[in-house]
């Protein structure tokens, strides 16, 4: 049919293959292409995805391979194209948005927020919306205050949607699809930084339930809870403290921040009886409180510390590199605060 | 125009002026909460625009939707069952009078922010278009929703891929207490399609045959292939804004003068002039709609309310401190 | 001056006068009054709020008294007019917008997140925007979910910004002159169904610190921590606590989210040894969770119970009125929770 | 044109073109950071138009502003210095390429997300029209910007309140990869104008004379109280989007055709034929250019960055957790 015809060929690129070590950009794009392969009611649309194959390259390629139909490039519109995702949603489709950044998500907000999220209520359970909002976002190389935003916090307290944050490839890959399948709105958040981490990839693995989290280093003096690109910053802390300190610190990646895995979360900090989370956000009402709160909760009487918070600082991202730098936690400024939280030990 | 048409016609204006007063008068003693916009005046739009529309079409409407429901063949009884927060409401009583939803009936809501309706009908439409369906979308919304952002941007991509949507717009002149000329600057809504290169035009509002011809002139064309089409309806509206506006804001003549061109006494005397309605055939649809709302009042009074707070959610299992997977 | 003549005058409704008892709305239209009449670059805008005198009748009689151009209604368009009070805060206006209710200030969270808050920080100290943004919110009754929208937890974790919540018409008094009076952006949330309130009110009286806690009963068993409409839900299941139970709740009144004012919270926690935070807004990541991390850290020795939440159900707010009151904490919510949190007592 | 312009729109078209290079350098070395947006092949917009403007007029611009700052006079140290993300920058190292700002000069920034300069805009424009001001704003945006709600919203309250603003559209034909005929239903942009019932005119973007002709009426018009205008000016960018976009969704071709326009070396063409410069004027002015831009690199590099990060928040005193208040 006419409409649905391929696009002119971009010539050679193409969408990539999966390999044993792949990037996380790399296995987003495999899972796209996948999705848009397997069922004919996935599209995907967004500023820049189709024929210029997307900002960080996650869409490459598909646009040749699907048409114009199913890889949509729009208009600047953010409201108007997460609505359009919307509206597809309710009849049938499932729509991919990619929202170039998340800090022009600010502007689609009431689309993802007082539609996306309350229709299914809304309609007394009429319809559903299976719509997946991907945003690249985190603070990254000196864009400066308007392009640094996070939003974790905003969204994880809207009651409707599910918050991924997948901080491997392999979690990229496996969240994605399940997102895709998922038929609620599913936010999925991408770490800038992260686009090029490289990391085993299977394809056959049996996936993880989208929703958990992982013990990603087993330890027994703290827990570390973090999430993207923080999991690697805990990760290098942890390595620190047990170089340094002899420290043996549990680092868990949360993978999803709604729903929340506080099982994973007790269960390790039952043993461990001290956490800390790491938060890229500004640690003032950030998502980290969450966690914060809810695990002194939990945990009151196992606690020996109070759970720490590492996170931004509560300024909004300076361009100058140093000051950047300083503005989001590093493993340095993790192993300082494990150190004050184990306080003097013999 | 067939007999068998103009009957349907008849009842529906008759009862979207019922149905109303009716929920203005429960709304009145408490029966219903929360934010009550009424149609009296506007019956003209609702009416005339989905009987030209198919079954297949869907309908995106506003806060002010009751009578689009109605019309578009959502009983009575569950329009005002959720009116009464009931569970037998069309939305379960989660939705309330901004929020009426039938699946079935393509009728997709009840949308409370102004200006989320475009965005939802182009999303309807692409779906459609993507998939080379034969349905259109209505797209309702007031002369004051033109202003906000989403119009252009969703009249833009409607335009630039030819979605099959049409866009009507319910120009009563107000937006709450600012009348049309202090709100936009070019107050010929119909107008603003040139902007994306579609084909707008303008009826009486008033006169719901008017409304019917240009509706199924324009989803003629958009079933030809010819993209998306405004329509703009001017109209009036009796009330207030909602119930808790008492309307000082416009004079007693105003509202007298648009009165005088009502909507529903406008087609009664068409309609028995050219004969297409006998005055007793009036009688006994205007006797049946009575019974009709009454009945559907008595249904909402007697109904039962939902009880679970939790539900509709989330359509997938969803524990919200993952408990499940311990 | 042409442009600056007063519009016709619309009749006998004028700007209400001070008394020593008021109603919330009365009083934030008594501030409005006095700062227009004292600052020649003060001026109001947004839906409604001239001719029509305000959605909650806030701004009534200013629009005869000041003309329209100091008492601006707006077409509906949220994001532009918020902006509109950024750009005129830049080059000398002291704008106060109103967001006819917080839902539909998600459309413009760009112009308030992405502009008014980071533009001094960006510009490297060079502009101050002293904008006040008043928006109407909370659940009030039954107008849905889209009507319901709580944003709290949204605002405070911005940078640059500083929110108020008044609970009473002398702190709606103070506040908002205190708002208007400060150079920087301040978001002034204003609950719908504390319009009504009536309360003492004094002109005169010395103001309290506009971000300062206030302690609205004394008590020694707990301290519950609320604000805006939860203040009196705390104050009631206070005094059932007492009648009932002979429990003596501390009620401390927030006043404003951002900044905190943690050393009143910690000074009172840390003689009632335990706390409870009454939230309207969801539980899940909602402001309160930053109260209680933080609570819990600074206060890690002195607690006998984890901090305790009570706040909003996580779901989308129903329609239907006996599941939206369940939606919401209620006096006997707050009292059950105390219980719980006081344990069984000799 | 009196030669004393004429030399200064030569140097402004030769400054332009040399720190965009020289930036572009920098960038490649790693010494600017971030996203970094260049203006090659588009000087005769900014040179244009700024020239037209007086000293009391505000500037609102977007992430592809390092041009209208020199143009407005900010000097070259302070906006490579700011590149740089130094102290000594325009914005103090804390906004960077895309938040350049000069209180003095009333050059309001920078904007990086698109659509914002519109609502700035109408902001400035509403405080000199409540007051009575004679100045204007110009208002910069893109052809990708002008799909963005704000556009449509900023407008219309342009036209509603007869605001003192200039809209200038920037267009260079491409939303990043995205070409105007893909993003825009009516790709004449300055026919959205008469959506609102502002004045839109055509100008050729490559050639200053033309821009500076168009925007001297406009703001001619804009003085007299005619409400905003709407200039577009057809232009082009040789360079990717940004230093991150080699640009391959264009064809060498296409690039080839629109710098056979340049707007420098037309203008060089024309301001020699004319006599209003001799060529060892313009070698001069070249050599001064030179000069200028190595000496703002020299300075950025030397420069020392900003050190507090929690400088310029707020200004009055703030305690987040009101320690002080205790
Ligand atoms: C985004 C947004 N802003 C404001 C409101 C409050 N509001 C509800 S209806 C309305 C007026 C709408 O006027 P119009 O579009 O002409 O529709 P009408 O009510 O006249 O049918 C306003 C301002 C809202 N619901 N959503
Ligand atoms: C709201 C928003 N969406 C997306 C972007 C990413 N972005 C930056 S520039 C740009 C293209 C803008 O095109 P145009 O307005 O034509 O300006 P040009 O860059 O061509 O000068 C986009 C999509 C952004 N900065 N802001
Ligand atoms: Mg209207
Ligand atoms: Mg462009």
């Amino acid at each position: 049919m006419n409409r649905r015809r391929r696009s002119e060929n971009l010539g050679l690129i193409a969408p990539v293959e999966a390999r044993p070590e792949m990037q996380v950009w790399e296995a987003l794009n495999l899972a796209l292409d996948e999705a848009l392969a397997e069922d004919e009611a996935v599209f995907i649309l967004g500023e820049d995805v189709g024929l210029y194959g997307g900002s960080y390259r996650v869409t490459q390629g598909l646009y040749a391979r699907y048409g114009e139909w199913r890889v949509r490039d729009t208009p600047i519109s953010e409201n108007s194209f997460t609505g359009l995702g919307v509206g597809a949603a309710l009849v049938g489709g499932r729509p991919v948005v990619e929202i170039m950044t998340v800090n022009f998500a600010l502007l689609a907000l009431d689309s993802i927020i007082n539609m996306a999220a309350k229709l299914r209520y809304m309609s007394g359970g009429q319809f559903t919306v299976p719509l997946v909002v991907r945003m690249p976002g985190g603070v990254a190389k000196q864009l400066a205050a308007q392009h640094s935003q996070r939003l974790e916090h905003t969204l994880a307290n809207v009651p409707g949607l599910r918050i991924l944050a997948p901080a491997t490839p392999q979690d990229s890959y496996w969240q994605l699809r399940q997102a895709i399948d998922c038929d609620d709105p599913v936010v999925f958040l991408e770490h800038e930084l992260l686009y090029g981490k490289k990391g085993p990839f299977d394809r056959e693995a049996e996936p993880l339930p989208m929703h958990a989290a992982q013990v990603v280093r087993r330890g027994r003096d703290l827990t570390l809870i973090a999430w993207h690109r923080m999991v690697d910053v805990a990760l290098e802390a942890a390595r620190r403290l047990e170089d340094e300190d002899g420290v043996l610190a549990e680092v868990i990646d949360l993978r999803s921040l709604r729903p929340l895995d506080m099982p994973t979360l007790v269960a390790s900090v039952t043993r461990t009886h001290r956490a800390l989370v790491v938060e890229e956000d500004c640690r003032f009402a950030g998502f980290g409180a969450e966690i914060a709160a809810e695990l002194s909760e939990r945990c009151f009487t196992d606690l020996d510390a109070p759970i720490g918070r590492v996170a931004g600082a509560d300024v909004p991202t300076p361009y100058n590199g140093r000051l950047e730098a300083r503005s989001i936690p590093d493993a340095t400024q993790v192993v300082q605060a494990v150190r004050r939280l184990l306080g003097p030990r013999e | 125009m067939q007999k068998s048409r103009a009957r349907a016609i008849y009842h529906d204006l008759l009862l979207a002026r019922e149905f109303e007063q009716a929920a203005a008068e429960a709304y009145t003693q408490g029966k219903i909460a929360g934010f009550l916009h009424l149609y009296p005046g506007e019956e003209a739009v609702a009416v005339g625009t989905l009987h030209a529309a198919d079954t297949g079409d869907y309908v995106v409407s506003t806060y002010r939707e009751h009578v689009h429901a109605l019309v578009r063949g959502i009983p009575a009884r569950a329009v005002m069952a959720e009116l009464f927060g009931r569970a037998t409401g069309c939305s379960g009583g989660y939705g309330g009078s901004m929020h009426l939803f039938d699946r079935e009936r393509r009728f997709l809501g009840g949308y409370a922010i102004v200006g989320e309706t475009f965005t939802v009908a182009i999303g309807v439409g692409y779906w459609i278009a993507m998939n080379g369906y034969p349905d259109a979308v209505l797209c309702y919304f007031g002369d004051g929703a033109a202003n906000q952002g989403t119009f252009h941007e969703s009249l833009n991509m409607a335009a630039l891929w030819k979605l099959p949507v049409l866009f009507v717009c319910e120009n009563n002149h107000y937006q709450i207490g600012t009348e049309i000329h202090r709100h936009t600057a070019v107050p010929e809504i119909h107008r603003h399609g040139l902007a994306y290169g579609i084909p707008g035009r303008k009826v009486d509002g008033m006169d719901v045959l008017a409304v019917w011809e240009a509706t199924r002139e324009a989803l003629r064309l958009i079933r030809d292939g010819a993209g998306p089409q405004l329509l703009e309806c001017e109209t009036y509206r009796y009330r207030g804004h909602s119930m808790a506006d008492p309307g000082a804001y416009r004079s007693a003549l105003e509202v007298a003068e648009l009165a005088a061109r009502d909507p529903v006494t406008q087609f009664e005397r068409r309609a028995c002039g050219d004969g297409w309605l006998r005055p007793e055939e009036c009688e006994a649809i205007a006797a049946r709609v009575r019974e009709e709302v009454e009945d559907a009042v008595r249904f909402a009074e007697e109904s039962p309310e939902p009880q679970r707070l939790e539900d509709f959610v989330y359509a997938e299992p969803f524990r919200l401190y993952g408990e499940e997977s311990a």
